[in-house]
């Protein structure tokens, strides 16, 4: 029996290397993924706790997350290639047009 | 198995504003008049706004609790209904100069009002993140609408990768909230113990960011020029209208109802309002892009509600009676704000010129002369956003003092005394260069008399003539929102 | 030490690892499977918690779809190795500073308060797919009503963005 | 209609050189000098008239005090100012001098202003002048008193200043003005304490208030409440009638054209200072302190103006520290508490000195507007009405008997001499001094008689053609010697030991027992003495000129080369101006332009007002530059951010707990 | 004959009924433009004479009240009223805006239609300030006049008239935002007192709480609350350290916005204190008094001192402005019934003697455009008439007895010395000064030969230019002789001021029974008995 708060602890470090990769990865899809990352690390959390309370609503949340991340995804990835268009570029840092 | 009719007419607005946007949808392809689009965008948003009223006659929680249609929900559907209702009327002519595809831009403005309306009435977090996610999307969309400019696909880029950055703290914070109190229904989250729960704080702590990027409060500010500066001018009009109203009910509804939140947001809100209205005006005051200068303004304006929702959460108990003046402050401030920051945005759009070329400074200058009337509506815009008297602005800023003295919060009354004498720099510059500059000749050619079409002009008379009166007769308002059931229960 | 906390320390450390090397990968096509490696870890993990169904929709929409999704448009927009600029001086040493102090704080404090949460033990019906359609379709009907809602402006968005400019 | 009809309407008096100014000033311009004349002549002698008719009914009646409010000016408070006018001996005394002599001066200024432009102009400021020396003298309390007081100040202001071409006209206008202000500065603090004291300033309520019945005197040394009060009025005394330390502004209101001169500024105005202290006796018999600063004061104008007259070579500039020198005098007489012998001297002096102006006016007017005696000499024979004139006045003021001037300066002496104020050896010493005064007096005014009017010609026939002024001119000079030869002898039965001193008894009532005298025996001997030695002290003068400046010829320049030094400084007015130039005026302006305005005002205050500007702005910029548009950094703002909410909620010392207070 | 019921509200929007008249009209046609705009204010200022019989004389407390409900929620109202000091603060206000409106007949030739506009919007504001007895009212015409003043000086201004204008904006709000934070904290301390059941922004009711003791503020909070309100009104004044947008307002201004910003605006500032600071935070004046005073005094003399040295002439008329000022923050500070009406007094003298002052240099600057002392020189000789009406109207500015200036100056001083002799001691210097600096310039402008050979040609004044300084020098004349018609009907609201600042006068008894042989006056009484027997009859 795995005590709750290490899937806990998990989805925190989890959530904090998703943190850790936007910050520090310069390629904007990369950048996406980590969010994708913090999302996953979320469900984690939602599925460990829905167990420990006993509840199904958390997972449930999950499947809500999941569309949402789907969504994004596609609105997301459109934009990059729309970058990608424009820019000839997926570098975050070489998008800094607006600035000041 | 079909939801009971009751919670059908509770979400009627937003059910409206849906099915209007996969009406529009759905007709795309085969109807290419635009005004048709155009007409029909304007009965979805007033048929959605109408129908809040059905929901505001239907008081009382829906689906269970997911969702409460009071009238504070009431003012906020009608308050983005109004705002959608505005930019689709401005937003024609835009559309129109700039040959973009109309349909895809009203259905996505309508799906944004109706994730408005979910944020404002939900009274669950689930809910509530859905309706957040289907706003903020459809924002990031519309942020990128002008797919062949460079500014405006990075707004859609930074709007939409910080964006998401957010919410999945926001979400984070859910998790975290429904892990120590067992459930996501804000009415359910009253018990004692979690006044002392660490992971219940660390949880709504997740939400603020969140919600604070939402409204764009220092630190989180960041991103806000240059999203509103990137995005198509109408487009920025909704941003600072709508959007951040609805996170502002969010917060306020999560104030309401959860009593830890109060109790442990209190400073947390003082340190952020003071830092956004400092960011927002010091910002602003270097500012020669109207456009962004504005944007910087949108930023010290929240920092002044913020301040407002410092006064209610020093108070002993969010929901209770002494602080109904706060929320009356926050609720008329986001009223005359929206009002003043649609007329400006729609002023600079039309200026703008074909692909926006226009938004310096130096091209108002003597634009009183040019065109008196439109300098004129400007003039009381801005004077509205300084906060002197015969404009909504001045109330709003009134009630905000008087929430802030009234919870004894001296010092943050102060700073934004301060702050609004900083922001009144920087307003005054740009009367000073409408009217007591002369518009120099190349200043003539560069921005030459511009047509206001009939629509963009009524959307002049409105927000113009709202603001004057309630600028002298905030009275009705003040009682709706001054009501003691203002929030169900 | 049970079978279970063996699982579970394999899963979760597949998981970090591919984390991990999520970040440390060059190309995007690497960072990419790494997050396969960890969706698929975290549906195991998913499994062990007793949660089959959501496992099967993590693998299916998750694994499945979207990471799909992110490769083709890789491959479309044929990313290469990624550049490595430093222009961003905030996103230096003191943004490495600032994300370490917030992951750790983080971490700690849920470390701390979710010692005292003890797992409830598992019953069968918990775990059916029919108490989760039952939410799903009574409790949640609003929300799933509006996903739905949300999955069309997202079909919209991505046609409004990714179309070519119509001459 | 009322029995004393004049007393009833006494503003008539007032109103009519009003009345004239404003006619002349308002339409004179276009009018012809005739009309002018007639306006402005005919307003003043209409207002004599009227005075000499008030003066009778006045006596008629019989009463002690005349006196009227004819309309409340200011109120407020319990403080209430009217303009109330009153007469009583000391009043008639005043408006009959200045009415008649006024009346006098104007006539001769019709010769003598003929041929200049602005002749309007200058009427109307002379009959503006007469408004407000009536006001002044008639005034029935302080305030409206002051109104005359700053009203003369002002028309000679506009008088000196009549050739506002000249750059030192304009100065010596605006010198006059400003000293005067200085003057009135210290006249108005003592019509405050004053208030402070009575809770009034009307004058018999003041000298007649129970408040001042049971006022102690404040002896010697002793600076109560009516000490103070007594000097800052002398202060503004000091202001008007040009006394030590204020009496520069006199010798250059000579800029004025010359009737100017003799009527404000030797016959009315400047005795002024002399009147109010003489109104105010009452309360100077309560502060013997300030009566010997008066006596003191008085005393050495009286000698230090005497010594600058003895070279000065303008002849006005002569007549101008003589007429200082003579204020002197009249302060010496109230210091020592010889009230009436002031007055009295003032009559006389307003008599032969106007006269002396008048002349000396006459002779410029004959010589063609030249000033300096050096170029002058032996018109005796050219102008003998003018010669005969000035001589009787120079008898007059050298205090040769039975001329005017004889009696008057006597009976001050004397009462220096009796003086016990400050000790019998103050008397004394004032006593010396005024003696010393009258031997210069008597120097200077012959040396001015033998420069001007004997020795040889030191002009040029050619150029100036030397001829006696118009009869206009020369008859009120007839009149005024004629008064300077009988206008003492009003004192002289005392003298003769035939009864007593009318002019006294004539002021009785007014002065009552503030006066100072001794008992009757010895007086008279002790006041023929005395009267002998200044007769001896004054013909020593006159033969010391006559040896000097008649006899040899260089004598004069050899004494003047053997103590070249004090020649230098009396010849240069003991370079008082230069001194006040250097320690007041320059660093005044200098601090007010340096370090005031261009150092605290521009870069201190405003300086700091920009700055915090410039400041706000810098840190804005600063803001704006957080703004990299570069997401990752934004991104590390939201962490930033993030961090701060978990810092506040987590770690802040009042834990989120609402504290009450003004902290928050 | 109006209805004396709605006889105030007429007052202040009927100018803004004439600004929108004037809005409706075609832009071009100047002259008539001019026309309906002169008509315009000499009709308000007729309406504002008709209030004068509504003041009885002796009478304290507000007249032609007139009370409306306005916002419920927090309950904010309409309430107007007037008094003895409102009164003629009015009127200067009616009869300086025709003056102005005549002087900028010929000076304003861009935009007119605009400039009249803002003209009356700004006469609007300020006779609301003067009659409101809201606080909240007050402070919403305390704001609203801000605007159309910056933009008389921003756009018809001088040179560097965008600063100007900016400056005085910033300048003002700084202080006023912290006096609505000062409202809102009394109306909270009403609504504390009464749990609020009657919280409310009225001012005689507030005045009414804080003397029964219903309001009890310790002494640091009055102090606070004092300050708040004293420091925006001081701004306004100008006093001393915060006077330094004054200069260059005046400067750029033209002369009608200096005429009103000299002639109205500042007294906005001193009327506050009166109307507000003493009455409302007495404790907090008397603690504050010394200090004030000392402010008040710097001012005087430093104003006349930098005055004296300024090569610019109008920015030597502002800088006298500072100086006169002081005068009267002095006689308010020293709570004395007597220096209280001087201040009253002197606030409306100098409005019309450096009214007339700004208006002359304004004639100067249209033949000459130029500022520069040392520009002219001589100009007695080519335009006497123009030098005379100057002379006069600086010897009242200078306070020559007979004359506007004296009467208020002697009163604030006299007043304040019996309180305070050293006060009134510094104080009176700036007599002197004052002489200095007018002498002074007027000798360099106007004496001498001429300098400058364009001065030789320059026209002497017009018959409109006459006119408007004819009217002037009468008011100015009147003023200084039948001081007690204004006094009579002042002295009742002073009293009462000074009455609630300090309700025991030790040292004021009474006057001893004068010697008055022909006229019989019981001058104990204090100034009721000798306005209402004495004045009243007249």
């Amino acid at each position: 029996m795995v005590p709750t708060n290490y899937y806990v602890i998990l989805s925190a470090i989890l959530f904090g290397l998703g943190v850790f990769a936007f910050i520090f990865k310069r390629n904007i899809i990369t950048i996406f993924m980590s969010i994708e990352l913090m999302l996953n690390a979320v469900n984690l959390a939602f599925v460990a706790f829905s167990q420990a309370l006993g509840k199904l609503d958390g997972q449930v949340f999950v499947l809500f997350v999941i569309v949402v991340a789907a969504a994004e995804a596609a609105v997301g990835l459109g934009i990059i290639i729309l970058i990608a268009r424009n820019r000839q570029t997926l570098n975050v840092e070489r998008v800094n047009l607006l600035k000041l | 198995m079909l939801p009971r009719t009751i919670d059908i007419y509770r979400v009627l607005p937003e059910m409206v504003w849906c099915c209007f946007g996969v009406m529009v949808m759905l007709m795309q392809p085969f109807v290419r008049s635009r005004h048709f689009f155009t007409l029909l965008a304007l009965i979805g948003t007033l048929a959605g706004t109408a129908a809040s009223v059905t929901a505001a006659m239907h008081a009382g929680p829906g689906f269970g609790g997911l969702v409460q249609s009071d009238s504070f929900s009431f003012f906020f559907r009608l308050l983005v209904g109004t705002v959608a209702f505005l930019v689709v009327l401005a937003a024609g002519p835009y559309l129109e100069r700039e040959r973009l595809p109309f349909a895809e831009f009203y259905a996505l403005l309508l799906f944004a009002t109706a994730g408005m309306g979910v944020l404002a009435s939900a009274q669950e977090l689930l809910t509530a993140f859905i309706g957040l996610e289907m706003s903020s999307i459809s924002s990031y969309i519309l942020a990128g609408y002008r797919r062949d400019s460079l500014k405006s696909s990075e707004s859609a880029m930074k709007y939409f990768l910080l964006g998401s950055f957010a919410t999945a703290f926001f979400l984070y914070g859910i998790a975290l909230v429904y892990g120590s109190s067992g459930t996501t229904m804000l009415t359910k989250m009253g018990s004692e113990e979690l006044l002392h729960s660490t992971l219940f704080e660390l949880g709504l702590a997740m939400i603020l960011i969140g919600l604070g990027f939402k409204v764009a409060a220092a630190p989180f500010q960041v991103w806000t020029p240059d999203v509103y500066e990137g995005a198509p001018t109408p487009v920025t009009a909704l941003f600072s209208a709508g959007p951040k109203a609805a996170a502002f009910a969010l917060l306020l509804r999560i104030f309401a109802t959860v009593p830890a939140a109060t109790h442990f947001w209190f400073w947390a809100f003082w340190g952020l309002a003071a830092l956004t209205m400092f960011a927002g005006n010091l910002g602003a005051l270097v500012q020669t892009n109207v456009k962004r200068l504005l944007a910087y303004s949108s930023i010290a304006h929240a920092g002044y509600i913020l301040v407002a929702f410092a006064a209610v959460t020093s108070m002993a108990r969010g929901g209770s009676a002494e602080a109904a003046p706060a929320y009356a402050a926050v609720l008329f401030y986001l009223l005359s704000y929206a009002l003043v920051k649609l007329g400006a945005f729609t002023i600079v759009s039309q200026l703008g010129g074909t692909g926006e070329k226009h938004l310096s400074l130096d091209d108002y200058a003597g634009l009183s002369q040019r065109q008196p009337f439109v300098a004129a509506a400007l003039s009381v815009y801005l004077l509205s956003l300084l906060g002197l008297p015969v404009t909504a602005g001045f109330f709003g800023k009134f009630y905000i003092f008087k929430a802030a003295v009234n919870s004894h919060l001296l010092w943050l009354a102060v700073l934004m005394a301060v702050n609004s004498v900083i922001g009144a720099y920087y307003y005054l510059r740009v009367i000073v260069v409408m009217y007591m500059r002369e518009s120099s000749a190349e200043a003539k050619s560069a921005a030459p008399v511009v047509g206001f079409p009939l629509t963009v002009n009524f959307v002049l008379a409105f927000t113009v003539a709202g603001t004057l009166y309630f600028g002298l007769f905030p009275n009705q308002v003040l009682n709706f929102i001054l009501q003691p059931t203002l929030l169900g229960h | 030490m049970t079978a279970q906390l063996a699982v579970f320390f394999v899963l979760a450390g597949l998981a970090a690892i591919g984390a991990v090397s999520l970040i440390l990968q060059k190309h995007p096509i690497h960072s990419a499977l790494s997050l396969i490696v960890v969706m698929i870890a975290l549906a195991g993990l998913y499994l062990l918690l007793g949660a089959e169904f959501v496992a099967a929709v993590q693998i299916i929409v998750y694994g499945g779809a979207i990471m799909v999704l992110f490769v083709f448009v890789i491959m479309l927009l044929n990313a290469g190795i990624e550049e490595h600029t430093s222009i961003s001086k905030m996103a230096g040493a003191p943004g490495l500073l600032l994300v370490v102090a917030l992951a750790g704080f983080v971490a700690a404090t849920i470390a701390r308060s979710t010692e005292s949460i003890q797992a409830t033990s598992q019953t069968g019906e918990l775990a059916s797919t029919l108490g989760i359609s039952n939410m799903l379709f009574k409790d949640f009907v609003y929300p799933f009503e509006l996903t739905s809602f949300l999955i069309l402006v997202a079909v919209l968005g991505a046609t409004v963005l990714a179309q070519r400019e119509k001459s | 209609m009322p029995t004393h009809p004049m007393l009833e309407y006494l503003w008539i008096i007032t109103l009519l050189p009003l009345l004239g100014s404003a006619v002349n000033g308002l339409f004179g311009a276009k009018w012809p000098n005739k009309i002018v004349n007639g306006v402005a002549i005919g307003s003043t002698g209409l207002s004599f008239l009227c005075a000499l008719e008030a003066v009778r009914e006045f006596f008629e009646s019989g009463q002690v005090l005349f006196h009227k409010e004819f309309f409340t000016w200011i109120a407020a408070g319990n403080f209430r100012v009217g303009f109330d006018l009153q007469m009583d001996q000391l009043t008639v005394v005043m408006v009959l001098v200045v009415t008649g002599v006024g009346w006098l001066i104007h006539i001769y200024a019709t010769g003598y202003m003929a041929h200049e432009g602005g002749y309007y102009r200058f009427f109307s400021y002379l009959n503006l002048f007469m408004f407000f020396m009536l006001i002044l003298v008639l005034a029935a309390n302080y305030v409206l008193l002051f109104v005359g007081w700053e009203g003369v100040g002002l028309s000679s202001y506009l008088l000196i200043g009549f050739y506002f071409l000249r750059k030192s006209a304009s100065d010596a206008g605006k010198k006059a003005f400003i000293v005067n202000r200085i003057g009135d500065f210290g006249f108005m603090l003592g019509m405050f304490l004053l208030f402070r004291a009575f809770h009034t300033l009307d004058f018999q309520a003041i000298f007649t208030s129970s408040t001042l019945q049971g006022w102690p005197v404040e002896l010697g040394g002793h600076l109560g409440t009516l000490t103070f009060a007594c000097l800052l009025i002398f202060m503004g005394a000091c202001g008007k009638s040009a006394q030590l330390p204020l009496y520069v502004w006199l010798p250059d209101a000579m800029e004025g054209p010359t009737p100017v001169s003799a009527l404000i500024h030797a016959a009315t105005m400047v005795t002024a200072g002399v009147y109010v202290v003489a109104r105010s006796h009452i309360l100077f018999a309560h502060a013997p302190t300030a009566m010997l600063v008066v006596a003191i004061v008085g005393c050495a104008t009286a000698f230090f103006a005497a010594t600058i007259g003895l070279v000065q070579t303008d002849i006005k500039k002569v007549l101008a520290y003589s007429t200082v020198s003579q204020l002197g005098y009249m302060f010496l007489a109230c210091g020592v508490g010889a009230f009436s012998a002031g007055i009295f001297h003032l009559m006389t002096h307003a008599f032969f000195k106007a006269l002396l102006f008048l002349a000396a006016g006459s002779v410029i007017h004959a010589m063609g507007g030249e000033q300096d005696m050096n170029r002058m000499g032996g018109l005796s024979k050219k102008i003998r009405w003018t010669y005969l004139t000035m001589l009787t006045a120079t008898l007059a003021i050298a205090g040769f008997p039975p001329f005017a001037g004889f009696f008057s300066k006597d009976s001050i002496l004397l009462s220096a001499f009796q003086n016990e104020n400050g000790g019998r050896s103050a008397g004394y010493a004032l006593y010396g001094f005024g003696l010393a005064t009258a031997l210069l007096t008597s120097f200077y005014m012959f040396r001015l008689i033998f420069l001007t009017f004997h020795g040889k010609r030191r002009y040029d026939e050619h150029k100036v053609h030397v001829h006696e002024s118009p009869r206009t001119m020369l008859v009120p000079l007839m009149i005024l010697a004629v008064l300077s030869i009988i206008g003492g002898w009003l004192a002289a039965p005392a003298m003769l030991g035939a009864g007593p001193d009318y002019f006294t008894k004539f002021l009785q009532p007014v002065f009552g027992g503030s006066e100072a005298a001794g008992p009757e025996g010895e007086v008279r001997a002790l006041e023929l003495t005395l009267a002998g030695i200044a007769v001896i002290t004054a013909l020593i003068g006159v033969t010391a000129a006559f040896w000097l400046y008649l006899k040899g010829s260089g004598k004069a320049d050899s004494l003047a080369k053997s103590m070249w030094g004090a020649y230098a400084t009396l010849l240069n007015k003991y370079y008082v101006d230069e001194f006040y130039a250097a320690m007041i005026v320059k660093p005044l302006l200098w601090i007010s332009t340096n370090v005031l305005w261009k150092t605290a005002d521009v870069a201190g205050i405003d300086g700091a007002v920009n700055g915090i500007a410039a400041g706000t702005t810098a840190i804005g910029d600063g803001v704006r530059h957080t703004q990299s548009g570069n997401t990752r950094s934004y991104a590390v703002w939201v962490v930033v951010g993030a961090l701060v909410v978990m810092a506040v909620i987590f770690f802040w010392p009042f834990g989120g707990k609402p504290v009450l207070g003004m902290l928050r | 004959m109006l209805p004396g019921g709605h006889l105030l509200s007429v007052l202040i929007f009927f100018p803004a009924v004439g600004a929108l008249a004037l809005l409706l009209l075609r832009g071009d046609d100047h002259k008539f433009i001019r026309i309906i705009a002169l008509i315009v204010s000499l009709a308000e200022f007729l309406f504002s004479l008709l209030v004068i019989p509504k003041v009885p004389i002796g009478a304290a407390g507000y007249h032609l009240e007139e009370f409306a409900k306005w916002i419920s929620q927090p309950p904010i109202n309409y309430h107007l009223g007037v008094d003895g000091i409102s009164l003629f603060l009015v009127i200067l206000t009616t009869f300086l805006t025709p003056i102005s409106v005549l002087a900028s007949w010929k000076s304003i030739e861009h935009r007119v239609k605009e400039f009249f506009v803002m003209l009356l919007m700004l006469e609007v504001g300020v006779v609301g300030v003067f009659l409101s007895l809201d606080l909240f009212l007050f402070f919403l015409f305390w704001e609203v006049m801000l605007i159309p003043m910056a933009l008389l000086i921003g756009i018809w201004g001088h040179e560097r008239r965008v600063y100007a204008a900016v400056k005085f904006i910033l300048y003002t709000m700084a202080g006023s935002i912290f006096m609505l934070i000062g409202i809102i904290w009394l109306y909270n301390a009403t609504g504390v007192a009464t749990n609020w059941t009657a919280a409310t922004f009225d001012l005689p009711t507030i005045q009414l709480m804080l003397q029964n003791g219903s309001i009890v503020l310790d002494q640091r909070t009055e102090m606070l609350l004092f300050l708040a309100f004293f420091v925006a009104f001081a701004i306004k004044v100008p006093l001393f350290p915060l006077h330094t947008w004054l200069p260059d307002a005046h400067v750029e201004a033209p002369t009608a916005g200096s005429v009103m910003l000299a002639g109205v605006l500042l007294k906005m500032g001193t009327y506050g204190m009166i109307r507000f600071c003493l009455p409302l935070f007495p404790g907090a004046s008397h603690r504050a008094a010394g200090w004030v005073a000392a402010l008040a005094i710097i001012g005087i003399i430093y104003g006349a001192l930098v005055a004296m040295v300024q090569p610019n002439l109008k920015k030597l008329v502002a800088y006298s402005s500072v100086s006169h000022l002081g005068f009267v923050v002095l006689g308010i500070f020293a709570f004395h019934n007597i220096s209280m009406q001087g201040a009253v007094y002197q606030m409306l003298a100098h409005g019309i003697s450096t009214g007339a002052l700004f208006l002359l240099v304004g004639m100067l600057y249209h033949r000459r455009h130029t500022f520069e002392i040392s520009e002219y020189g001589g100009l007695a000789t080519p335009m006497p008439k123009l030098a005379a009406f100057f002379l006069f109207v600086a010897l009242s500015s200078l306070g020559l007895p007979m004359l506007n200036g004296f009467v208020g100056e002697f009163l604030v001083l006299l007043g304040t010395y019996q309180r305070h002799w050293q006060w009134a001691s510094w104080a009176a210097l700036g007599v002197i000064l004052s002489a200095c600096y007018l002498l002074w310039s007027y000798q360099r402008v106007f004496f001498g030969e001429i300098t400058r050979e364009k001065n030789r040609t320059l026209p002497d004044i017009s018959a409109r230019e006459r006119w408007i300084l004819v009217t002037m020098a009468v008011v100015t004349l009147w003023m200084g002789i039948g001081s007690t018609f204004i006094t009579a009907r002042t002295a009742a609201a002073a009293q009462s001021v000074v009455d609630e600042v300090e309700p025991q006068r030790p040292y004021e008894a009474a006057a001893p029974n004068g010697f008055t042989p022909h006229a019989k006056r019981d001058s104990s009484s204090a100034a009721k008995a000798i306005s209402s027997e004495r004045l009243g009859s007249r």
